[in-house]
């Protein structure tokens, strides 16, 4: 059969192999931290981390948790919280290959991938030392007007998508109403890996008000049920950020023992499903 | 919170916004969004807000990249960037302290400033700690540069720096001092600025929110920043 | 005030002025023929039309009444009523500008002006004799694998997309669902100038299930309501193509007389708003 | 409409497709269309068919460009491409006759065949009206070739040409006579073709339809195709 398997969130994120090239939301889009918990609970290691084009509590937990090798990122804060403090500590310690890029450069590469060409051009970055840090982009010269110097960026495949939605109807399709840097992750993607809050009846693709927001099935390879699966980070206008259970995290994760204990209680919760 | 620094610092910012017909804000952004909500309930009706995180005073319907396009159609007049550290060249660095990618302290990163720097007419820096170890001599890193070669495409750049003492403007690849906040000077700004900037003639103060300004302040701005920056609106009500 | 400025269909098409770059939708899209009987009424001249990718009708009417200098498009056809008889009688007569291309070389151009980069490259295209005849395109190698030509495309940045919807709010956003080519349209040109069926209360913005399918208030100049303004080609799922109407117009164009008492009995008919 | 022709061609070009997980068809294209439809009700689940002009049978909600990308993703096994002229090399010209741009007859244009005959794996061309005319020792307008040279991106092409007398196989940059339609035979189809091409031994009758196919035709197939193209619809189920 065609079309994505809904199935649990253990075995969602079994498609996440060790070195994958994993790309995930930013924290007001449709983050998934159930599938975060499953992750470090299955140990997965040495992933290869794409924040689009930024990351907060996601990527310190899985830096902390120990599942990252590298990390493409413009930036990773845990916002009004403060300072992502496992992502700074790996830093400042030098156990993450660390990827500086600037948001637009992301999302241009996501959309090369997307559209299967090799490179994307993009104004800015010259002068800048991300560009200079990057050996992995080249800057060329403006092929309709000499003299004018341009940055060109290789796509970026991810081999994953990974995030929570909304919605999910029972042929797969995901409703992510205007959070469209989660259709352009899917696009750019070989395959999506998708928690939804909930299993809706009939097709969303039927009628044109729902399927505007829609991520076809075409893309989609796994579906779990997570119920408040985006929490302690906030799902569209479904539920808010709790800005105490972030601070919390932020204050316990400031030392590595504080961190570990905060772990041993999320790895030990119920998933929601 | 010191409710009347803040207040300055959010007219001050929201001075510099007028006229703008279209501003965004990026994210972790309380002052320069109450700024911008600021000049848009003065604006009668001419100022569009943008704002990262909001989802009220959020146009975008095409995922995290609109912004970015945006700005490059030249749709977006005004942004805010702030920087751990900013040179006198208003070279900004987000990155991080150290010899990168050595670092001894990281800060969160770049976000979009490496290409909004280049695309924006009107950038404002914003940064409120305003002390020898963020305004320095040369970054470290630079996230964006505040100046480009004449070969290089920019359409825009920082037009001032704002920080919890003055108002500095940026023209010519230089700093001038252009007013200091109340309980500071010439002399106390150039004590705390690691950078070497200009100063014509006497500087005056950085005028407060006059009495229309103050009502809008605790009223409809504080309500609406409240949507994106609850604790920042919180913490705001708490000190008033 | 900003926003979008609710007007008079004459109005409406008074922004477009002779010589612009005028990018229209194609068939299955929102096509404004309510606001191409205007243009004609109005005998603006000279206009360059961009397809997106493609026209059918409306290209041709435009063609017909003498207002299109230049017409960039992958294709121009009435579909299952056939071909174009007024375009393809201005080709063969050499009346008209003809750039042709191919349909995805028209949505990367306009991405290009969309993220306002100077070209976009696309695969394929080497060895057509679309790009032999395309001086403005150039071939160039890949700068991230030696020895592998690539095309690129300049930029298209249209002064007017113009379509049709099935609804705009009192703010001025328009929403067009799926239909998304309209989006990239709208982002890609100085601006937009629309014709809705209906203007509707509440902003669509405000929910994040019609937002979806919004084309900001930002992007748009001009709006005019006018409806059943697509007919007699279909929009959405709110009418179908008038298939007899369509055949008639196939059927009376073959010829200029034809076209020409068509015409009169088109220019004639009440706008519909 | 000659039902008989039109079943046995839906039935041809789908057979065709067998085993293509992903089936596009493009615009204006009924009986490709109907035979991607067939595939899909014979699949058992396992094809999923993406038809332009749809809207039940389009699982697109990134506006026209996504047929497109998707193909460059690789997400699209099999797709048609006709032609108003198709030479020997698998050349197919969809702009018109004469000295470009001084035609003589105008065709609609080349839609996104200069693109997806690169990309897509399985392209069968597909052109009903088989004569010396449309099957050219060289088309007029390159629109997209049929093959490339090895230093040229390329992840696609021909497979396959059906037209109403017969079905040639791609391979090679040749075609092969592959089999001849009732009616048809070795000869005939060499006198109404321009272009040269192969024939391997005894040339067999191109198959019909089977019961189970001819229910399918009649029923669930045609339905969904009156979508789309109701017109073309409306006609078989007359000629029936």
């Amino acid at each position: 059969m065609i079309g994505p398997m809904l199935t649990t969130i253990e075995d969602l994120v079994a498609a996440i192999r060790p070195g994958m090239l994993v790309a995930i939301p930013p924290d007001y889009s449709g983050v998934s931290i159930a599938a975060t918990r499953a992750i470090a609970r299955r140990g997965i290691r040495d992933l290869r981390l794409v924040a689009v084009p930024t990351s907060g509590m996601q990527a310190d937990i899985l830096v902390g948790a120990g599942c990252v090798a590298e990390l493409e990122a413009a930036a990773v804060t845990l916002g009004e919280a403060g300072p992502a403090p496992r992502f700074n500590a790996a830093i400042v310690g030098r156990t993450l290959r660390m990827r500086d890029t600037t948001c637009p450069a992301i999302h241009a590469a996501l959309q090369a991938a997307e559209k299967g060409i090799p490179f994307m051009p993009l104004r800015g970055l010259i002068g800048s030392d991300i560009l200079a840090n990057r050996t992995d982009w080249r800057v060329i010269d403006n092929p309709f007007a000499a003299g004018d110097p341009i940055v060109t960026l290789p796509a970026i495949r991810p081999d994953v998508a990974l995030f929570h939605a909304a919605k999910a109807d029972k042929d797969g399709n995901i409703w992510i109403g205007r959070r469209r840097e989660l259709v352009t992750m899917a696009h750019a993607a070989k395959a999506s890996i998708v928690t939804v809050e909930e299993i809706v009846d009939g097709s969303l693709l039927a009628d044109e008000a729902t399927a505007a927001g829609v991520v076809p099935a075409l893309y989609v390879e796994r579906i779990a049920v997570a119920p408040r699966g985006a929490w302690p980070i906030g799902l569209l206008d479904i539920y808010p950020a709790d800005e105490a259970a972030i601070a919390a995290y932020a204050a316990a994760a400031r030392t590595e023992a504080g961190f570990r204990k905060w772990l041993d209680g999320f790895l030990a919760a119920k998933a929601a499903a | 919170m010191d409710r009347a620094r803040t207040e300055l610092l959010v007219v001050t910012l929201s001075r510099l916004l007028d006229g703008a017909r279209t501003i965004a804000v990026g994210a972790s952004s309380p002052i320069p969004g109450a700024a911008a909500l600021l000049t848009r309930a003065r604006s009668g009706g001419a100022t569009r807000v943008l704002m990262l995180g909001s989802i009220k005073h959020n146009s975008f319907t095409d995922g995290g990249r609109e912004l970015f396009d945006c700005a490059a159609q030249g749709r977006i007049d005004a942004f805010f960037l702030g920087g751990g550290q900013i040179d006198g060249a208003a070279n900004i660095n987000l990155v991080g302290l150290g010899d990168y990618p050595s670092l001894t302290h990281r800060f969160p990163g770049s976000f979009g400033s490496a290409y909004l720097y280049f695309l924006i007419p009107r950038v404002i820096l914003f940064r409120e700690e305003h002390s020898p170890r963020v305004l320095v001599p040369k970054v470290d890193f630079i996230s964006a540069p505040g100046t480009s070669a004449p070969r290089i495409y920019r359409r825009g750049g920082p037009v001032a720096l704002v920080t919890g003492r003055c108002v500095f403007e940026f023209s010519a690849g230089r700093f001038r001092l252009a007013s200091t906040h109340p309980g500071e000077d010439a002399a106390s700004v150039r004590a705390q600025t690691g950078f070497d900037y200009d100063v014509a003639g006497d500087v005056p103060q950085t005028p407060g929110p006059d009495e229309a300004e103050r009502a809008l302040l605790a009223g409809r701005v504080r309500d609406e920043i409240a949507e994106t920056y609850p604790r920042f609106a919180a913490a705001w009500a708490a000190a008033a």
